[in-house]
């Protein structure tokens, strides 16, 4: 019993969200615990990165609780970042502003998202691929024991996508932290999550990749392509497990 | 040289160094009027402290620190730029002292008089307050200076990465205003804000972290006040605009660098 | 009754000794207010309006008014500046002007500080009176002897400032702003200079040296500030000199209006320079 | 009513209109401080007219057309924003217009007083100047309504698009210029300023789009200038700063109105 | 060969760019037809919005030359845009700023691109998916001759991504605008494109996709995980088309 609740990062309780005329988020509960990964899916506007910004603390929720364990360290990786020009700013500052870290870990996370080239360029050079990883090492930098991702896999090139389904299993497993996600990329949710999901302003469904790809909400809410996407990708997983041909 | 240059010399140096940091936040977070809007509330803040019998600076104090917390509240609203709020602030103030004052028909101080100093004027005093003042204003920065520079990046993850946001921005704020408050009694309105904000834009040309653009303005500062002083004593031109002219002076340099 | 509006305080105090009843003088600038952001207030806007007669120095000094005095008629309006027999002088240079300057015409601009001229005072309030003379018949006489009157304590005064200020005559001294041109110019005075030729035009550092020397070898006794000013570039300049300070009030404006306060302002002016001068 | 009390109204309201569209632009542009650089740097002008003997309104009038290409040309340089710049621009010209009057000892006139105006000064001619030259503004303004949105939304989809986008921020400064200078002489600078930047960011509280913007910035500053004038008339407070602080009332209220 | 110019819409000679320091395009060379789909592919930072925006005189080449057709209507969809939220627009009227458009065309576009309903949105409240399809109705509606695309699919939903890809094959057989194209989504790319091109600062392979992704230079630029999802992608196209089992 202790040791259940010890683990838990972050709980959201009958969370509702209201902007002046229009509900964004209508009484979701969600909990993320140590060396879990929770990912949120769901349609264009459908209220993902309000819901992480309230589990977070940037936005009051109009109902609900939010809970964060205390002294809980987070890693946070925004899904838009718009730094001023008139603002002098290296790759590299921007790292050294998440506080101090250790002496060789920097290093490492840098070559971990591949962005050891352009550490001394100006940030608002960065490409957007660039702009992602840095965003992404700055939330790892911070060695947290909570990692919130707004579709991080957003711009990102291919060799760099592959790299990062891996980097999140890899962290989960050696850091134990929890890590909450929003993708677009059934690949990426259905390779590395351990929970699912789907959110339209309410949970429509949850549970664990493969029953939530089974349920008739997510048909409905993602269309026959998405379902057929994720059949290839589960009926492609087994395949080659099976058999491998080619 | 006289005494008075020596110490007009040593006071402009003394401010440009503190305004090259403090001008680097005003260039980042589009403050750049925030010396004009202290000025023309200050009037506001005279006009009280007559009203109530109290010692004009106690008034003027008071009036800008009430500034720096409404600009600091209007700011959170959201929406509207930096500088649009100074505007309305600083015209809403302005207007208020001179309703304010209108009501006082005996009053007969030179309001202006009590904002503009002229460094030509600075005393050995002036020189203990700028050295002594801006030296803590500087030490504050310096304490606020990660927190202030995260905020200024992104304010949401600032705030996720546990700065507390609201406070330091206040507490910048504040500061600001104490610093100009000062610095524009003995130095006069237009050099303090000239040197918070030309040097910081002449720096951004060169420097490429908050650091090295923080430093430069300070040099480039100390540079048009030496540069203004000079001229100032060759040419007989009134010192605080010779000062402000080298700094564009400068500032005009540092674009034609850039174009290469 | 007519009813008069002056501009400015010394202006509205010979008004107010020619009308005999301070209370139909109505004063526009009061004490210190920049004329910058200076706008009038319907009541000063209707006193404009039903003024009888408006008086005010001219262009060169009451800008804020132009725009208010174009529609006004020409005789309701009496310009101080181009009252014919008016005493004009060239503005000078600041610092260490040259003494030699002429009384010439057009070349340059007007020091605009001619009430502080006793004869052109007693011009002002003799024109004063013709004028409302014409428009207040009835009272004519009345408009007549009280100038007369206030005429002959100008002069009066005059002569008394005059043998006071010859003890002071040839000692040098130095003023914040170039506002006592006049005042000097009928007395016999021989200034130094002035720190500034405008309070709002802060002199160069080369200039603050030069005086300073100047101070040094002229053997001058006294440097004055002024009310509205605070002093602190005069202390610089005076600083480890053996200098007395006085203060100089141009526009009097803490005195009541009225006619016997024009006269506490020259003698006002006459006991600041005496006492300072003095030893 | 008094004649003036009528001309003074009849003069604020078209001011108000006038400033209410030009006024969204300076919010959304940052040029909160445009007419203050115009007055700082019309001291310039006056003292150049005066050295060249020309008319003080030639000087001022071509200062200001100067000034705003020189925003022009830097806006184009970039990563600085426009308070910045404007903030270097007024503060230069300020600066240099006073090393310039140094050198003229001789001129005594009242510099700034050529600049304000008294909106209770109105004259006959001053309405024809406010309702013709500022129909004609706003007139222009329609027709670079759209390219003008369009660019200050993006430029790089603007010029994409065809529009001319250097032209059209070259005009569009240009004609501010000449609006601010000509109503700045007719009701004053504080006035002026106070109208553009108050009302439209009142309007941007109440209005998603950005005509609704314009619109309601023009009847904003026109309820300020009528209710600023009624107080006046009352109160026989001064009327341009009553205006303003009815202004900022109204600036108040609209925040009220926002966190419901 | 009058014809084959004629629909010359766009070509870039050996085009350079230099940036202070850096050379980010390096002498690149390609032309884009009417009807005629071009895709850029590269890893982050490869230079690939550097190329869009010399192509569309965004920015001026260093050498070479850019040639447009004259009087050309461009769509273009930028990686990124930042609205100031001083300015009130809603999405409805950020659409009526790209000009006068046919009454119906609005409508049956902003369908097409599945944001009937935020129309009336303020822009600077929209999710990233919704700005996302905006400024792609937006290059739309300008009716274009040339459709210049930065990572269109980028924040879109599954669902929305397919309807992507079919979009743009419709838009070029129906209009028979010419694409140019830039896109991490090997997918999207394999599916409907006519040429592609490998960017890394200069031009390293180009073709029709399958051609290109044989090539050395193509699994040197984007590693084995890109190779085997391409391979996984022709494979379980190959793969479908031959027996449909599951
Ligand atoms: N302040 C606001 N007022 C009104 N509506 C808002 C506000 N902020 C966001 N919205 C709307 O709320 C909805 C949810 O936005 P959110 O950014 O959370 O979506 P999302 O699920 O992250 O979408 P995406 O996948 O495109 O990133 C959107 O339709 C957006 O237009
Ligand atoms: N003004 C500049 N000065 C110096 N370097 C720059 C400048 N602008 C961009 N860069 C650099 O040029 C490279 C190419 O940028 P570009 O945005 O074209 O990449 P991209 O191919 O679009 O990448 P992504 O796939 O991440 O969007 C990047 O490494 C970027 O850091
Ligand atoms: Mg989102
Ligand atoms: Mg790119
Ligand atoms: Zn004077």
């Amino acid at each position: 019993m202790t040791e259940a609740t010890d683990r838990l990062l972050l709980g959201l309780e009958d969370v509702s969200y209201q902007a002046k005329d229009r509900l964004l988020i209508d009484r979701v509960s969600l909990q993320v615990r140590r060396g879990e990964i929770l990912t949120i899916i769901g349609p264009n506007g459908a209220g993902k990165t309000t819901l992480l910004k309230l589990a977070l603390g940037l936005l009051p929720p109009s109902a609900g609780r939010v809970r964060r364990a205390p002294g809980l360290r987070v890693g946070y990786m925004p899904q838009r970042l718009a730094i001023d020009p008139s603002f002098p700013l290296t790759a590299r500052r921007f790292l050294s502003l998440a506080g101090p870290t250790a002496p060789g870990s920097r290093r490492k996370i840098l070559a971990e998202v591949g962005l050891q080239q352009q550490i001394d360029h100006q940030i608002s050079h960065l490409s957007g691929g660039e702009l992602q990883r840095l965003l992404l090492a700055r939330a790892l930098l911070r060695d947290p024991e909570l990692l919130v991702l707004d579709e991080p896999a957003q711009g990102i090139d291919v060799h760099g996508q592959a790299e990062l389904y891996r980097l999140l299993a890899d962290i989960r497993r050696q850091r134990g932290c929890g890590i909450l996600l929003v993708s677009h990329d059934l690949h990426l949710v259905m390779a590395a999550t351990d929970q699912v999901l789907c959110l339209n302003r309410h949970i429509c469904c949850s549970g664990s990749p493969e029953s939530v790809a089974r349920t008739g909400e997510f048909l409905e809410l993602f269309g026959p392509a998405a379902s057929r996407s994720l059949a290839i990708y589960s009926h492609e997983t087994d395949h080659h497990r099976d058999h491998r041909h080619g | 040289m006289d005494d008075f240059m020596l110490r007009a010399l040593a006071g402009g140096l003394g401010v440009a160094l503190v305004a090259g940091p403090y001008g680097s936040f005003i260039v980042w977070r589009r403050l750049a009027y925030f010396g004009d809007t202290l000025a023309h509330a200050a009037l506001l803040g005279i006009a009280g402290a007559l009203f109530f019998d109290l010692a004009p600076l106690a008034g003027v104090t008071s009036v800008c620190l009430l500034l720096a917390l409404l600009l600091f509240l209007l700011q959170r609203q959201g929406r509207l730029a930096g500088d649009t709020l100074l505007g309305i602030l600083s015209h809403t103030a302005l207007a208020l002292g001179l309703v304010v004052l209108s009501f006082m028909e005996e009053v007969r101080v030179d309001l202006l008089g009590y904002l503009f100093g002229d460094i030509l004027a600075t005393s050995g005093r002036d020189l203990w307050w700028i050295y002594l003042g801006g030296g803590t204003a500087l030490l504050l920065l310096w304490r606020l200076w990660r927190p202030l520079l995260c905020l200024t990046a992104d304010e949401d993850l600032a705030r996720v990465e546990g700065v507390r946001v609201d406070l330091v921005k206040a507490l910048f704020l504040l500061m600001l205003a104490l610093v100009v408050a000062i610095l524009m009694k003995i130095v006069g309105l237009i050099l303090v804000t000239a040197l918070l904000i030309i040097p910081a834009a002449a720096a951004r040309q060169w420097t490429a972290s908050p650091e090295s653009m923080g430093a430069a303005a300070s040099v480039i500062g100390m540079l048009a006040v030496a540069g203004g002083l000079t001229a100032s004593w060759h040419w007989d031109t009134p010192a605080g605009p010779s000062i402000v002219l080298t700094a564009g002076g400068l500032f005009l340099l540092s674009l034609l660098r850039r174009r290469r | 009754a007519p009813k008069l509006v002056a501009s400015l305080k010394p202006l509205a105090d010979l008004a107010a000794g020619v009308v005999g009843d301070p209370s139909r003088v109505e004063l526009l600038l009061p004490g210190g207010a920049s004329p910058h952001s200076f706008t009038l207030r319907p009541s000063q806007m209707r006193a404009l309006a039903a003024a009888d007669l408006v008086v005010w120095v001219g262009p060169q000094l009451e800008n804020f008014l132009v725009r208010h005095l174009a529609s006004l008629p020409e005789e309701r309006l009496l310009t101080f500046g181009s009252l014919s027999g008016v005493r004009l002088l060239p503005a000078r240079r600041g610092g260490a002007w040259r003494h030699e300057a002429v009384e010439h015409d057009e070349d340059g601009d007007i020091d605009p500080h001619l009430w502080l001229d006793p004869d052109n005072a007693r011009l002002l309030v003799l024109a004063l009176a013709e004028r409302l003379a014409g428009i207040d018949p009835e009272n004519g006489t009345d408009y007549r002897r009280r100038a007369e009157r206030l005429a002959g304590w100008i002069a009066a005064l005059q002569q008394g400032l005059s043998d006071r200020l010859a003890a002071v005559r040839t000692k040098k001294y130095l003023v914040f702003h170039d506002a006592y041109q006049y005042f000097e110019r009928a007395f016999g005075l021989e200034p130094l200079g002035a720190l500034a030729i405008h309070p709002d035009r802060p002199p160069g550092a080369r200039r603050l040296r030069e005086l300073r020397d100047l101070l040094r070898r002229s053997g001058a006794v006294c440097v004055f500030s002024e009310p509205q000013f605070e002093p602190k570039l005069l202390r610089v300049l005076t600083e480890g000199l053996a200098l007395r300070h006085g203060q100089l009030d141009p526009l009097g404006v803490d005195r009541p209006v009225s006619g016997a306060s024009y006269l506490d302002l020259l003698a006002g002016l006459g006991d600041g320079l005496v006492s300072c001068l003095s030893n």
